[in-house]
Protein backbone atom coordinates (compact mmCIF):
# COMPACT_ATOMS: atom_id res chain seq x y z
CA UNK A 1 0.00 0.00 0.00
CA UNK A 2 1.28 3.57 -0.68
CA UNK A 3 0.92 6.70 1.79
CA UNK A 4 1.26 10.21 1.17
CA UNK A 5 3.76 11.82 3.52
CA UNK A 6 4.46 15.85 3.71
CA UNK A 7 7.34 17.54 5.01
CA UNK A 8 7.08 21.32 6.21
CA UNK A 9 9.55 24.02 6.63
CA UNK A 10 13.28 23.03 7.71
CA UNK A 11 12.65 18.79 6.83
CA UNK A 12 10.95 20.20 3.92
CA UNK A 13 14.53 22.02 3.24
CA UNK A 14 16.52 18.70 4.49
CA UNK A 15 14.93 15.95 2.36
CA UNK A 16 14.33 18.46 -0.82
CA UNK A 17 10.77 17.88 -0.87
CA UNK A 18 7.39 18.95 0.60
CA UNK A 19 5.95 15.86 -0.08
CA UNK A 20 6.27 12.29 -1.33
CA UNK A 21 4.48 8.61 -1.75
CA UNK A 22 5.94 5.80 0.56
CA UNK A 23 5.50 2.30 -0.03
CA UNK A 24 4.71 -0.07 2.98
CA UNK A 25 3.47 -3.56 4.05
CA UNK A 26 -0.17 -3.60 5.18
CA UNK A 27 -0.35 -3.27 8.51
CA UNK A 28 2.37 -0.66 9.12
CA UNK A 29 2.92 1.82 11.66
CA UNK A 30 4.11 5.44 11.75
CA UNK A 31 6.92 4.01 12.76
CA UNK A 32 7.51 2.24 9.64
CA UNK A 33 6.69 5.29 7.80
CA UNK A 34 9.83 6.91 9.15
CA UNK A 35 12.27 3.83 8.92
CA UNK A 36 11.29 4.35 4.92
CA UNK A 37 12.10 7.66 5.22
CA UNK A 38 15.24 7.34 7.39
CA UNK A 39 16.70 5.76 3.87
CA UNK A 40 16.47 8.67 1.76
CA UNK A 41 18.50 11.38 1.40
CA UNK A 42 18.95 14.30 3.69
CA UNK A 43 16.79 12.68 6.14
CA UNK A 44 19.89 12.35 8.72
CA UNK A 45 18.87 15.59 9.41
CA UNK A 46 15.59 15.09 10.85
CA UNK A 47 14.94 14.35 14.79
CA UNK A 48 15.49 10.79 16.41
CA UNK A 49 11.30 11.21 17.26
CA UNK A 50 9.71 14.07 15.32
CA UNK A 51 6.00 15.26 15.96
CA UNK A 52 3.60 13.01 13.40
CA UNK A 53 0.55 13.98 12.16
CA UNK A 54 -1.55 10.94 10.22
CA UNK A 55 -4.96 12.49 8.51
CA UNK A 56 -4.45 15.89 10.24
CA UNK A 57 -4.74 14.25 13.65
CA UNK A 58 -1.15 14.08 15.94
CA UNK A 59 -0.29 10.20 16.07
CA UNK A 60 2.35 8.04 17.55
CA UNK A 61 4.61 6.02 16.42
CA UNK A 62 2.60 3.00 16.86
CA UNK A 63 -0.45 4.42 15.45
CA UNK A 64 -1.72 2.41 12.45
CA UNK A 65 -1.49 3.91 9.03
CA UNK A 66 -3.70 2.86 6.16
CA UNK A 67 -3.27 3.17 2.31
CA UNK A 68 -4.59 6.78 1.51
CA UNK A 69 -3.28 8.06 4.72
CA UNK A 70 -1.66 11.54 4.76
CA UNK A 71 1.30 11.05 6.87
CA UNK A 72 2.64 14.47 8.38
CA UNK A 73 6.46 14.68 9.62
CA UNK A 74 6.18 18.18 11.47
CA UNK A 75 9.09 20.48 12.86
CA UNK A 76 8.76 21.96 15.82
CA UNK A 77 5.88 24.50 15.91
CA UNK A 78 6.79 28.00 16.24
CA UNK A 79 3.34 29.64 15.30
CA UNK A 80 1.88 33.28 17.31
CA UNK B 1 -22.11 31.77 18.68
CA UNK B 2 -19.57 30.30 16.15
CA UNK B 3 -15.78 30.77 17.15
CA UNK B 4 -13.81 32.39 14.57
CA UNK B 5 -10.54 30.81 13.39
CA UNK B 6 -8.45 31.92 10.50
CA UNK B 7 -5.68 31.63 8.41
CA UNK B 8 -5.20 34.80 6.46
CA UNK B 9 -2.31 36.23 4.23
CA UNK B 10 -3.87 39.63 4.34
CA UNK B 11 -3.25 42.07 7.02
CA UNK B 12 -4.73 41.30 10.60
CA UNK B 13 -7.46 43.81 11.13
CA UNK B 14 -8.17 44.81 14.96
CA UNK B 15 -11.31 46.38 14.82
CA UNK B 16 -13.09 43.32 12.80
CA UNK B 17 -11.58 40.55 15.49
CA UNK B 18 -12.88 42.86 18.30
CA UNK B 19 -16.24 43.51 16.38
CA UNK B 20 -16.71 39.40 16.11
CA UNK B 21 -16.57 38.77 20.03
CA UNK B 22 -18.53 41.56 20.75
CA UNK B 23 -21.84 40.85 22.43
CA UNK B 24 -24.45 42.56 24.92
CA UNK B 25 -23.69 40.14 27.37
CA UNK B 26 -19.86 41.15 27.98
CA UNK B 27 -18.54 43.38 30.09
CA UNK B 28 -14.85 42.26 28.86
CA UNK B 29 -13.28 42.09 26.01
CA UNK B 30 -9.48 41.46 25.12
CA UNK B 31 -7.66 41.41 22.30
CA UNK B 32 -3.81 39.98 21.84
CA UNK B 33 -1.87 40.42 19.09
CA UNK B 34 1.91 38.95 18.48
CA UNK B 35 3.80 40.88 16.05
CA UNK B 36 6.90 40.75 14.24
CA UNK B 37 9.73 42.44 16.46
CA UNK B 38 13.33 43.66 15.35
CA UNK B 39 15.35 41.39 17.52
CA UNK B 40 14.95 37.94 18.62
CA UNK B 41 17.86 36.11 20.41
CA UNK B 42 20.15 39.10 19.92
CA UNK B 43 19.97 38.78 16.38
CA UNK B 44 18.46 41.87 14.34
CA UNK B 45 15.43 41.21 12.11
CA UNK B 46 14.38 42.05 9.20
CA UNK B 47 10.96 40.08 8.37
CA UNK B 48 9.54 36.36 8.88
CA UNK B 49 8.18 34.30 6.54
CA UNK B 50 5.27 32.11 8.11
CA UNK B 51 3.91 28.96 6.53
CA UNK B 52 2.07 26.36 8.01
CA UNK B 53 0.09 22.69 7.53
CA UNK B 54 -2.84 24.77 6.56
CA UNK B 55 -5.85 21.94 6.69
CA UNK B 56 -4.20 20.79 10.22
CA UNK B 57 -3.83 24.39 11.23
CA UNK B 58 -7.19 25.09 11.00
CA UNK B 59 -8.53 22.36 12.26
CA UNK B 60 -6.31 22.95 15.52
CA UNK B 61 -7.19 26.24 15.07
CA UNK B 62 -11.48 25.43 15.45
CA UNK B 63 -10.54 23.06 18.19
CA UNK B 64 -8.48 25.68 20.40
CA UNK B 65 -11.67 28.22 19.62
CA UNK B 66 -14.02 25.48 20.58
CA UNK B 67 -12.01 23.90 23.78
CA UNK B 68 -12.36 27.66 24.73
CA UNK B 69 -16.12 27.64 24.65
CA UNK B 70 -15.95 24.79 26.87
CA UNK B 71 -13.62 25.59 29.67
CA UNK B 72 -14.47 28.86 30.04
CA UNK B 73 -18.17 29.26 30.64
CA UNK B 74 -19.18 30.52 26.55
CA UNK B 75 -15.97 32.85 25.79
CA UNK B 76 -16.71 34.26 22.51
CA UNK B 77 -13.36 33.82 20.75
CA UNK B 78 -11.65 35.00 17.77
CA UNK B 79 -8.02 33.83 16.56
CA UNK B 80 -6.71 34.63 13.07
CA UNK B 81 -3.11 33.63 11.83
CA UNK B 82 -1.42 35.16 9.31
CA UNK B 83 0.75 33.34 6.69
CA UNK B 84 3.17 34.71 4.23
CA UNK B 85 6.03 37.65 4.38
CA UNK B 86 5.64 39.95 7.08
CA UNK B 87 7.43 43.34 8.04
CA UNK B 88 8.71 44.34 11.22
CA UNK B 89 5.26 45.56 13.42
CA UNK B 90 2.91 43.18 11.38
CA UNK B 91 0.45 41.25 12.99
CA UNK B 92 1.17 37.24 12.96
CA UNK B 93 -1.42 36.82 15.35
CA UNK B 94 -4.98 38.18 16.70
CA UNK B 95 -6.85 36.56 19.45
CA UNK B 96 -9.78 38.45 20.73
CA UNK B 97 -11.81 36.78 23.56
CA UNK B 98 -14.61 38.47 25.40
CA UNK B 99 -16.46 37.38 28.34
CA UNK B 100 -19.17 38.66 31.08
CA UNK B 101 -15.99 39.52 33.59
CA UNK B 102 -12.55 40.76 33.19
CA UNK B 103 -10.52 37.52 35.21
CA UNK B 104 -12.39 34.70 32.67
CA UNK B 105 -11.33 36.99 29.72
CA UNK B 106 -7.65 37.43 30.65
CA UNK B 107 -7.55 33.52 31.64
CA UNK B 108 -8.98 32.44 28.46
CA UNK B 109 -6.99 34.41 26.01
CA UNK B 110 -3.75 33.37 27.32
CA UNK B 111 -4.52 29.86 27.17
CA UNK B 112 -5.06 30.40 23.53
CA UNK B 113 -2.72 32.13 22.35
CA UNK B 114 -0.18 29.41 24.99
CA UNK B 115 -2.16 26.14 23.21
CA UNK B 116 -1.81 27.95 19.86
CA UNK B 117 2.20 28.15 19.79
CA UNK B 118 2.01 24.17 21.48
CA UNK B 119 -0.21 22.52 19.05
CA UNK B 120 -0.43 24.61 15.75
CA UNK B 121 1.45 23.52 13.21
CA UNK B 122 2.77 26.80 11.86
CA UNK B 123 6.37 27.79 11.44
CA UNK B 124 8.12 30.78 10.79
CA UNK B 125 11.44 31.79 9.13
CA UNK B 126 13.27 34.94 10.46
CA UNK B 127 15.27 36.72 7.83
CA UNK B 128 17.95 38.99 9.11
CA UNK B 129 19.61 41.88 8.46
CA UNK B 130 22.47 40.08 6.94
CA UNK B 131 20.82 38.28 4.69
CA UNK B 132 20.49 34.81 6.15
CA UNK B 133 17.05 33.31 7.10
CA UNK B 134 16.64 30.69 9.25
CA UNK B 135 13.88 28.30 10.85
CA UNK B 136 12.64 29.33 14.30
CA UNK B 137 12.44 26.73 16.94
CA UNK B 138 11.17 27.77 19.77
CA UNK B 139 11.88 23.99 21.82
CA UNK B 140 16.22 25.21 21.16
CA UNK B 141 16.52 21.78 20.01
CA UNK B 142 19.35 22.45 17.62
CA UNK B 143 18.28 24.35 14.63
CA UNK B 144 18.45 22.75 10.51
CA UNK B 145 21.50 25.02 10.15
CA UNK B 146 23.24 23.59 13.31
CA UNK B 147 22.17 20.28 12.66
CA UNK B 148 23.09 20.45 8.96
CA UNK B 149 26.80 20.94 10.17
CA UNK B 150 26.67 17.85 11.69
CA UNK B 151 25.94 15.74 8.60
CA UNK B 152 28.22 12.95 8.76
CA UNK C 1 7.98 57.41 25.67
CA UNK C 2 5.11 59.11 27.37
CA UNK C 3 2.77 57.35 28.40
CA UNK C 4 -1.15 57.89 27.24
CA UNK C 5 -3.29 58.79 30.67
CA UNK C 6 -6.77 60.36 29.20
CA UNK C 7 -10.26 61.14 30.11
CA UNK C 8 -12.25 61.30 27.24
CA UNK C 9 -16.16 61.98 26.81
CA UNK C 10 -15.61 60.77 22.80
CA UNK C 11 -15.74 56.98 22.23
CA UNK C 12 -12.94 54.79 22.57
CA UNK C 13 -10.91 54.19 19.91
CA UNK C 14 -9.36 50.55 19.80
CA UNK C 15 -6.72 50.99 16.72
CA UNK C 16 -5.47 54.30 17.99
CA UNK C 17 -4.80 53.15 21.50
CA UNK C 18 -3.30 49.99 19.69
CA UNK C 19 -0.94 52.59 17.74
CA UNK C 20 0.00 54.16 20.42
CA UNK C 21 2.20 51.42 22.32
CA UNK C 22 3.14 49.94 18.90
CA UNK C 23 7.19 49.77 18.35
CA UNK C 24 9.86 47.77 16.51
CA UNK C 25 10.53 46.26 20.16
CA UNK C 26 7.83 44.89 21.05
CA UNK C 27 6.90 41.09 19.88
CA UNK C 28 3.07 41.35 21.91
CA UNK C 29 0.21 44.10 22.34
CA UNK C 30 -2.83 43.46 24.39
CA UNK C 31 -5.78 45.61 24.56
CA UNK C 32 -8.08 45.64 27.29
CA UNK C 33 -11.71 47.02 26.80
CA UNK C 34 -14.26 47.50 29.36
CA UNK C 35 -17.48 47.47 28.12
CA UNK C 36 -21.32 48.17 28.79
CA UNK C 37 -22.97 45.27 29.43
CA UNK C 38 -26.80 44.68 29.66
CA UNK C 39 -26.71 42.73 33.14
CA UNK C 40 -25.82 43.34 36.30
CA UNK C 41 -26.24 41.46 39.50
CA UNK C 42 -29.47 40.10 37.60
CA UNK C 43 -30.58 44.01 37.00
CA UNK C 44 -31.40 44.70 33.21
CA UNK C 45 -29.34 47.58 32.09
CA UNK C 46 -30.05 50.29 29.71
CA UNK C 47 -27.03 52.57 29.78
CA UNK C 48 -24.26 53.70 32.35
CA UNK C 49 -23.23 57.55 33.12
CA UNK C 50 -19.97 57.76 34.20
CA UNK C 51 -18.17 60.71 36.17
CA UNK C 52 -15.02 61.72 37.84
CA UNK C 53 -13.33 63.86 40.25
CA UNK C 54 -11.50 64.81 36.49
CA UNK C 55 -8.32 66.31 37.53
CA UNK C 56 -7.37 64.00 40.36
CA UNK C 57 -8.77 60.90 38.33
CA UNK C 58 -6.49 62.06 35.56
CA UNK C 59 -3.59 62.23 38.32
CA UNK C 60 -3.97 58.59 39.29
CA UNK C 61 -4.14 57.44 35.40
CA UNK C 62 -1.06 59.30 35.15
CA UNK C 63 0.76 57.53 37.97
CA UNK C 64 -0.82 54.39 37.08
CA UNK C 65 0.94 54.55 33.42
CA UNK C 66 4.08 55.86 35.23
CA UNK C 67 4.17 53.03 37.92
CA UNK C 68 3.79 50.52 34.82
CA UNK C 69 6.65 51.64 33.19
CA UNK C 70 8.67 50.74 36.41
CA UNK C 71 7.42 47.51 37.68
CA UNK C 72 7.17 46.15 34.10
CA UNK C 73 10.39 46.93 32.20
CA UNK C 74 9.37 49.87 30.38
CA UNK C 75 6.01 48.24 28.78
CA UNK C 76 4.36 50.77 26.68
CA UNK C 77 1.24 51.56 27.86
CA UNK C 78 -2.14 53.73 27.24
CA UNK C 79 -5.05 54.27 29.37
CA UNK C 80 -8.45 56.10 28.35
CA UNK C 81 -11.36 56.20 30.42
CA UNK C 82 -14.65 57.52 29.17
CA UNK C 83 -17.12 60.07 30.48
CA UNK C 84 -20.84 60.84 30.20
CA UNK C 85 -23.66 58.36 29.44
CA UNK C 86 -22.80 55.19 27.86
CA UNK C 87 -24.92 52.85 25.75
CA UNK C 88 -24.52 49.03 25.90
CA UNK C 89 -21.84 47.59 24.57
CA UNK C 90 -19.67 50.75 24.37
CA UNK C 91 -16.33 50.50 25.88
CA UNK C 92 -15.29 52.56 29.21
CA UNK C 93 -12.05 51.72 29.11
CA UNK C 94 -9.46 51.04 27.30
CA UNK C 95 -5.93 49.96 28.47
CA UNK C 96 -2.90 49.36 25.29
CA UNK C 97 0.10 47.76 26.60
CA UNK C 98 2.69 46.39 24.86
CA UNK C 99 5.70 44.42 25.47
CA UNK C 100 8.84 42.55 23.89
CA UNK C 101 7.20 39.41 25.84
CA UNK C 102 3.35 38.23 25.81
CA UNK C 103 4.23 37.25 29.65
CA UNK C 104 4.75 40.73 30.99
CA UNK C 105 1.81 42.36 28.32
CA UNK C 106 -0.43 40.31 30.16
CA UNK C 107 0.57 40.90 33.30
CA UNK C 108 0.55 44.66 32.96
CA UNK C 109 -3.01 44.87 31.24
CA UNK C 110 -4.05 43.20 34.49
CA UNK C 111 -2.29 44.93 36.77
CA UNK C 112 -3.48 48.65 35.22
CA UNK C 113 -7.19 47.54 35.40
CA UNK C 114 -6.39 46.53 39.07
CA UNK C 115 -5.42 49.40 39.81
CA UNK C 116 -7.96 51.64 38.02
CA UNK C 117 -10.32 50.20 39.72
CA UNK C 118 -9.13 50.32 43.23
CA UNK C 119 -7.94 53.93 43.03
CA UNK C 120 -8.83 56.23 40.24
CA UNK C 121 -11.82 58.59 41.33
CA UNK C 122 -14.41 57.74 38.77
CA UNK C 123 -18.13 56.80 39.40
CA UNK C 124 -20.59 55.18 37.53
CA UNK C 125 -24.81 55.22 37.55
CA UNK C 126 -26.35 52.16 35.93
CA UNK C 127 -29.97 52.83 34.30
CA UNK C 128 -32.25 50.09 34.73
CA UNK C 129 -35.21 49.38 32.23
CA UNK C 130 -37.80 50.22 34.69
CA UNK C 131 -36.16 53.98 34.62
CA UNK C 132 -34.29 54.01 37.60
CA UNK C 133 -30.39 54.96 38.24
CA UNK C 134 -27.97 53.63 41.03
CA UNK C 135 -24.62 54.16 41.78
CA UNK C 136 -22.70 51.46 41.95
CA UNK C 137 -20.63 49.96 44.87
CA UNK C 138 -18.55 47.69 43.90
CA UNK C 139 -17.17 47.22 47.46
CA UNK C 140 -20.39 45.79 48.11
CA UNK C 141 -21.66 48.23 50.96
CA UNK C 142 -24.93 49.62 51.47
CA UNK C 143 -25.92 51.64 48.31
CA UNK C 144 -27.24 54.99 48.83
CA UNK C 145 -30.65 54.01 48.24
CA UNK C 146 -30.31 51.39 50.91
CA UNK C 147 -28.78 53.85 53.47
CA UNK C 148 -31.33 56.39 52.20
CA UNK C 149 -34.32 54.37 53.55
CA UNK C 150 -32.50 53.89 57.13
CA UNK C 151 -32.65 57.59 57.52
CA UNK C 152 -33.51 58.53 60.85
CA UNK D 1 -9.32 79.41 57.64
CA UNK D 2 -11.33 77.94 54.73
CA UNK D 3 -11.16 74.83 52.91
CA UNK D 4 -13.19 74.21 50.15
CA UNK D 5 -14.71 70.51 50.36
CA UNK D 6 -15.86 68.44 47.04
CA UNK D 7 -18.69 65.99 46.86
CA UNK D 8 -19.25 63.51 44.06
CA UNK D 9 -21.99 60.79 42.87
CA UNK D 10 -24.09 59.41 45.80
CA UNK D 11 -22.15 61.83 48.37
CA UNK D 12 -23.29 65.04 46.44
CA UNK D 13 -26.56 63.67 45.76
CA UNK D 14 -27.08 62.78 49.89
CA UNK D 15 -25.54 66.84 50.48
CA UNK D 16 -27.27 68.66 47.54
CA UNK D 17 -23.95 70.04 46.70
CA UNK D 18 -21.38 69.07 44.74
CA UNK D 19 -18.71 71.76 46.44
CA UNK D 20 -18.88 73.61 49.70
CA UNK D 21 -16.87 76.05 51.95
CA UNK D 22 -16.15 75.16 54.89
CA UNK D 23 -14.81 77.04 58.29
CA UNK D 24 -11.92 75.32 60.41
CA UNK D 25 -9.01 76.38 63.05
CA UNK D 26 -5.88 76.72 62.05
CA UNK D 27 -4.35 73.35 62.18
CA UNK D 28 -7.27 71.36 61.13
CA UNK D 29 -7.16 67.72 59.88
CA UNK D 30 -9.55 65.93 57.84
CA UNK D 31 -11.18 64.73 61.04
CA UNK D 32 -12.25 68.22 61.53
CA UNK D 33 -13.51 68.63 57.80
CA UNK D 34 -15.48 65.46 58.32
CA UNK D 35 -16.80 66.77 61.92
CA UNK D 36 -18.10 69.63 60.59
CA UNK D 37 -19.46 67.76 57.17
CA UNK D 38 -21.52 65.72 59.36
CA UNK D 39 -23.25 69.00 60.99
CA UNK D 40 -24.91 69.12 57.33
CA UNK D 41 -28.29 67.94 56.52
CA UNK D 42 -28.50 64.61 54.68
CA UNK D 43 -24.44 64.00 56.01
CA UNK D 44 -26.29 60.59 57.98
CA UNK D 45 -25.94 59.42 54.39
CA UNK D 46 -21.98 59.05 54.47
CA UNK D 47 -20.05 56.07 55.84
CA UNK D 48 -18.54 56.03 59.01
CA UNK D 49 -14.97 56.69 57.15
CA UNK D 50 -15.20 58.11 53.89
CA UNK D 51 -11.96 58.34 51.91
CA UNK D 52 -10.70 61.76 51.52
CA UNK D 53 -8.05 63.18 48.91
CA UNK D 54 -6.80 66.60 50.02
CA UNK D 55 -5.31 68.52 47.11
CA UNK D 56 -5.88 65.36 44.73
CA UNK D 57 -3.98 63.12 47.06
CA UNK D 58 -5.21 60.22 49.28
CA UNK D 59 -5.52 61.37 52.79
CA UNK D 60 -6.21 59.98 56.03
CA UNK D 61 -8.44 61.13 58.85
CA UNK D 62 -5.07 62.79 60.70
CA UNK D 63 -4.13 64.98 57.94
CA UNK D 64 -3.14 68.11 58.15
CA UNK D 65 -5.34 70.64 55.95
CA UNK D 66 -4.47 73.99 55.05
CA UNK D 67 -6.29 77.69 54.43
CA UNK D 68 -7.53 76.91 50.34
CA UNK D 69 -7.26 73.07 50.35
CA UNK D 70 -9.43 71.33 47.92
CA UNK D 71 -10.70 68.56 50.44
CA UNK D 72 -12.45 65.68 48.35
CA UNK D 73 -14.60 62.93 50.25
CA UNK D 74 -14.64 60.01 47.71
CA UNK D 75 -17.46 57.77 47.44
CA UNK D 76 -16.48 54.12 46.53
CA UNK D 77 -15.14 53.97 43.44
CA UNK D 78 -16.27 52.39 40.54
CA UNK D 79 -14.02 52.93 37.25
CA UNK D 80 -13.35 50.28 34.22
Amino acid sequence: MSVTVLLFASYADALGTSSLAVDLPSNATVADVLAELRARPGAERLPPSPLVAVNQRYATAGSAVRAGDEVAVIPPVAGG
Amino acid sequence: MTPVARLTRDPIDPTALLASVARPRHGAILLFLGVVREVNDGRPVTGIEYSAYEAMALRELAAIADETLARFDATDVAIEHRLGELALEEASVGIAVAHAHRGVAYDASRWVIEELKRRVPIWKREQYVDGTREWVDPTGRPTEAAVGGERR
